[in-house]
């Protein structure tokens, strides 16, 4: 053993070097996307009682679907669950092109997963946990969003759509 | 040098834990084409339905035996050995040992009741509040402990080997084993703490209900480093075997390989929430944080491939290989150990192409919870570390039993088909998860498949059949060789590569465990402390349990 | 380098360290994130009055948005404004003032006199709380749907479909906090906790306490 | 430089190591860029 300084072979020395160069590079590109375009993650939103948030009368998720906030720009509240069988409510959503939804997915029972396809939307849905993305739909047409987390055996047929029209 | 010899109780032992993970691997194995042919469309499990209820049951069995069970045991019985064999003694107190490789089988035993009696059907990620019997949550718990205790084991045989040798530079790949050891007692605490506060007593009827986010949360602690406790072991053979078997090549730098093994252990536990990146409940500041960390830990896997190669390289040549690529085919490919390592080493690229993009905070929305995943953890997972594993048994069986490697020529054929099954079938899992193919679904019935997925689909199947034939050719090759009568002439020589730098130059803080275990532990009190301290502040025990399977 | 320069230097890096931790981890101090700014307008309160957001500038505001024909439950709304204002020694403002405000998104039926008279039945104390409504029914939208972010809809004959909620609005019109269907802990005993949060910073917003005020809001120490 | 006494791994020049790593990095872009355009593509979440 050496109390020397560690030895380093100088094309490895470039390689780490170039190593880290590029790992930079990939996180100020995603640092840029994220802060600079506005691609996030979801943020806590809010905390709800799993086993009442359905049924309970104040929760939005009593009546869950869409709400327009103001022009052109909508919430929806959707509910995902597996009982008494794998789906969300509502099964559809119908908003005019050019609307900026704002989604607020919670689950009653197990865990879901909810992706909207062709869009960054796609987060864990987690009991007692809200999940808020907003999506901007520019172009119409048929966006279907699917449980992307093992919820049970009718997994696999858990899913719901948006009709964007023009 | 003298080589040590293992006594031959040592290589029982050592052999014990290769037979439970080759039987885990032959069983779980049997339901990886089953789900594959689901998805191209010809659906095997109701033919099936007296003995695996669902999909979902083959999957669960798929997952734990595979990715669990295979993987742990291998890894200990590996591990051991390196232990005994680089500090040349045996182990400081074999009873312990043996008590915690007894505790795994009773875990697993425990786990796999349930499971195949299709209650236990939560996948192996058994996210709450999908509930098990709890026997599944205390059969983890014993595998674990289990493997807590064999590495209890493992620390005293260094300390025992320290005293007797206070100034020597501990010897590469019993170096490598001891940290992988520790990685892992580190990170699992947290699944640790998962089973027995919230899963276990729940699942006994003690407490009404779970906080899922905290038990993901919790889960995915060592839900990361679990992989680098996968991957690491793979990793020590190829730097410090494969050279020397690929063709009596030198390890390239010891030092730098010594320092990639002290950057594991300090960055894999405290970038979890990698894997939450889309959980609601967890801040986005500390997700963005981990996602910094994430990159960090990439940096030793670069440096990881840079001494590997450059190790083969130095082999390549040595065989007479020129050239820039040339000296590849120079290497030892017609030895079935090289060649199943070498080809999951090159499908290891992709996987940590496909890692990259899964660690990078925002691009993972593009992939998250998509057929991506497993086509990721098949190339990592289920190649690097399995493949791996395939070809270190393939001179490690003979080594303990003394039998002759039964037709080297099939075990070649069956990297190499292990390869082409895995090219075909993961890039079909990437490319369905670029399109927008969840995982976990059968998707040979899901109403939402678009046509233009179908010819995918139909890969994956194929690549499912090919895989399939691979490992039954593996299991043949173990079977027939651990029941041949033909003994090797000589002891087989274990494959070791001495550093091409000499050893003196190593510095002396490589070999220092104190400021490394405080960096990792003060690095997770940092990063995972403030939020484990807000969630677990706020904890609601509000989700009962289902069972919906 | 000097040996125990840099070995200060490695000290004084872990002081900063364990000591934003430390602050994040016990949150010496909590803060409410600034949310947003709350949106302008021009109402008519129960009395015929103007009620502008200007004059608001320097009180701590919570808001709510219902009508006068709201079914029973609604009943919970008006229940969380009184028990709040009741409580409001608890929250130990000083001399802050706290305005309380109902918006109606009904003007057609619920005019001048309906609300004062709503007013009334329900005990409210109006000195504090003012009931208010605009006629321009898309300024209306505007001030509640855009600037409050709060749906509602109407569902003809009278009725409206809407999701409740509470605003708390700062000083500077800045919208602290926003209370939407939550479970656990009552909407009351929050807002009395938040509007003391909210106190505390503004008693601390001069001099050196103002730093660790801006570097409470830094490190998202925010009170739950 | 190091002591001559002690052997090191300076003669050896892995050249083919370089060009199989530099393989190795442009493929990495490819894909990466390719998935992170088209994150890009997608918009905006918030």
């Amino acid at each position: 053993m050496s109390a020397q300084p560690m030895h380093i072979h100088p094309y490895e020395r470039n390689w780490m070097v170039f190593s880290a160069v590029m790992l930079v590079l990939f996180a100020t590109a995603v640092s840029v996307a994220a802060f600079g375009m506005g691609i996030q993650v979801p943020a806590p939103e809010q905390r709800v009682d799993p086993r009442i948030v359905a049924t309970d009368p104040n929760s939005p998720w009593s009546n869950p679907g869409l709400r327009e906030v103001s022009p052109g720009k909508y919430d929806a509240y959707i509910l995902a669950h597996a009982i008494p069988v794998w789906e969300y409510l509502p099964k559809e959503i119908t908003v005019p092109a050019g609307s900026s939804v704002s989604f607020y997915v919670t689950s009653s029972d197990v865990q879901h997963g909810f992706k909207i396809q062709d869009t960054n939307a796609n987060f864990m849905v987690i009991p007692g946990q809200v999940s808020k993305l907003t999506i901007k739909f520019n172009k119409p047409g048929t966006y279907n969003y699917i449980c992307t987390e093992y919820c049970g055996s009718g997994h696999g047929i858990m899913y719901g759509a948006i009709i964007v029209t023009p | 040098m003298k080589q040590y010899q293992l006594s031959t109780g040592e290589k029982k032992f050592i052999g014990s834990h290769l037979l439970v993970a080759i039987l885990a691997l032959s069983v779980g194995s049997l339901f990886g084409p089953l789900q594959a042919f689901e998805h191209a469309g010809w659906d095997i499990y109701p033919y099936i339905k007296p003995l695996i209820k669902s999909y979902y049951q083959g999957l669960t069995v798929h997952g734990v035996l595979n990715a669990l069970v295979w993987t742990t045991f291998f890894i200990m019985g590996f591990l051991t050995f390196n232990v005994m064999f680089g500090l040349k003694r045996p182990l400081k107190n074999p009873t312990l040992n043996k008590v915690g490789f007894w505790l795994m089988v009773v875990g697993v035993v425990a786990a796999a009741i349930p499971i195949l009696a299709n209650q236990a059907t939560v996948l192996f990620t058994f996210y709450p509040p999908l509930k098990a019997n709890w026997a599944f949550y205390l059969g983890l718990t014993l595998v674990v402990v289990g493997s807590w205790v064999e590495g209890w084991g493992l620390f005293m045989t260094y300390f025992a080997w320290r005293k007797e040798n206070p100034k020597e530079l501990t010897p590469f790949i019993a170096f490598a084993s001891l940290v992988t050891a520790l990685l892992w007692q580190i990170c699992t605490i947290g699944v640790a703490t998962e089973i027995l506060t919230m899963l276990l007593p729940w699942s006994l009827g003690l407490i009404a209900g779970v906080d899922p986010q905290l038990a993901r949360t919790y889960f995915w602690f060592t839900g990361h480093p679990l992989v680098y406790f996968w991957i690491l072991p793979a990793y020590i053979s190829w730097y410090a075997m494969l050279p020397k078997q690929a063709g009596n090549g030198k390890m390239f730098s010891d030092s730098l390989a010594r320092l990639s093994f002290w950057i594991f252990l300090v960055l894999s536990t405290p970038l979890g929430f990698h894997h939450q990146y889309v959980d609601p409940g967890i801040p986005p500041v500390w997700k963005f944080i981990h996602s910094m960390l994430t990159f960090s830990v990439f940096f030793p896997s670069m440096m990881t491939a840079f001494t590997v190669i450059a190790s083969l390289e130095h082999a390549g040549r040595k065989n007479g290989g020129k050239g820039t690529f040339a000296w590849i085919g120079k290497l030892n490919w017609s030895d079935p150990s090289v060649a199943a390592q070498l080809l999951a080493g090159i499908l290891f690229f992709f996987g940590g192409i496909g890692g990259l993009a899964n660690a990078s905070y925002n691009v993972n929305l593009v992939l998250h919870n998509t057929a991506f995943i497993p086509g990721h953890f098949h190339l990592t997972v289920a190649t690097a570390v399995t493949l791996s594993f395939m070809g270190i048994s393939y001179w490690l069986l003979p080594y303990l039993t003394g039998k002759k490697l039964w037709m080297p020529k099939l075990a070649v054929a069956q990297a190499w088909i292990w390869f082409v099954g895995m090219i075909i079938f993961s890039n079909a899992m990437h490319v369905l998860g670029l399109l927008g193919a969840p995982r976990r679904v059968p998707l040979g019935l899901a109403p939402y498949v678009p046509p233009e997925w179908n010819s995918r689909l139909f890969q994956v199947g194929v690549g499912g059949a090919i895989l399939f034939v691979s490992g039954a050719c593996y299991l043949t090759v173990m079977l027939m060789t651990a029941l041949s009568k033909e003994t090797v002439k000589e002891e087989v020589e274990v494959p070791v590569a001495e550093s091409m730098q000499d050893l003196a130059l190593t510095p002396v803080w490589l070999d220092r465990w104190a400021p490394w275990i405080y960096g990792a532990l003060a690095l997770i009190v940092l990063v995972y402390g403030p939020v484990l301290f807000d969630l677990i502040k706020n904890i609601a025990l509000t989700s009962p349990g289902f069972r919906v399977w | 380098m000097n040996k125990y320069l840099l070995n200060g230097l490695y000290f004084l890096f872990a002081i900063i360290i364990i000591s934003a931790f430390a602050f994040k981890l016990f949150q010496p101090i909590k803060v409410l994130p600034r949310m947003q700014l709350a949106p302008a307008f021009n109402l008519t309160d129960q009395n015929d009055a103007r009620l502008t957001s200007e004059e608001l500038r320097g009180k701590f505001v919570l808001y709510n948005f219902t009508y006068v024909n709201c079914p029973a439950p609604c009943y919970n709304l008006n229940k969380t404004m009184q028990e709040v204002q009741t409580r409001l020694s608890e929250a130990e403002l000083g001399d802050i003032q706290v305005e309380f405000i109902t918006i109606s998104f009904d003007p057609d039926r619920d005019t001048s006199a309906v609300l004062r008279t709503y007013a009334d039945s329900i005990g409210a104390d109006t000195k504090q709380w003012s009931f208010a409504t605009n006629t321009n029914k898309a300024l209306l939208k505007t001030i509640i749907g855009s600037g409050f972010e709060t749906y509602y809809e109407d569902k003809g004959d009278g009725k409206f479909a809407f999701d409740p909620s509470f605003v708390l609005v700062d000083g500077w019109g800045i919208v602290r906090a926003e209370y939407r269907y939550q479970t656990e802990v009552s909407d009351a005993d929050r807002i009395i906790r938040h509007l003391s949060v909210l106190a505390e910073e503004v008693r601390n917003s001069t001099g050196t306490a103002k730093l660790a005020y801006e570097a409470a809001h830094l490190f998202l120490c925010y009170a739950p | 430089m190091a002591k001559k006494e002690h052997e090191n791994n300076d003669e050896f020049r892995p050249n083919g190591t370089i060009a199989i790593l530099v393989v190795f990095v442009i493929t990495t872009l490819l894909i990466w860029g390719t998935i992170y355009m088209i994150l890009i593509s997608r918009g905006s979440t918030i």
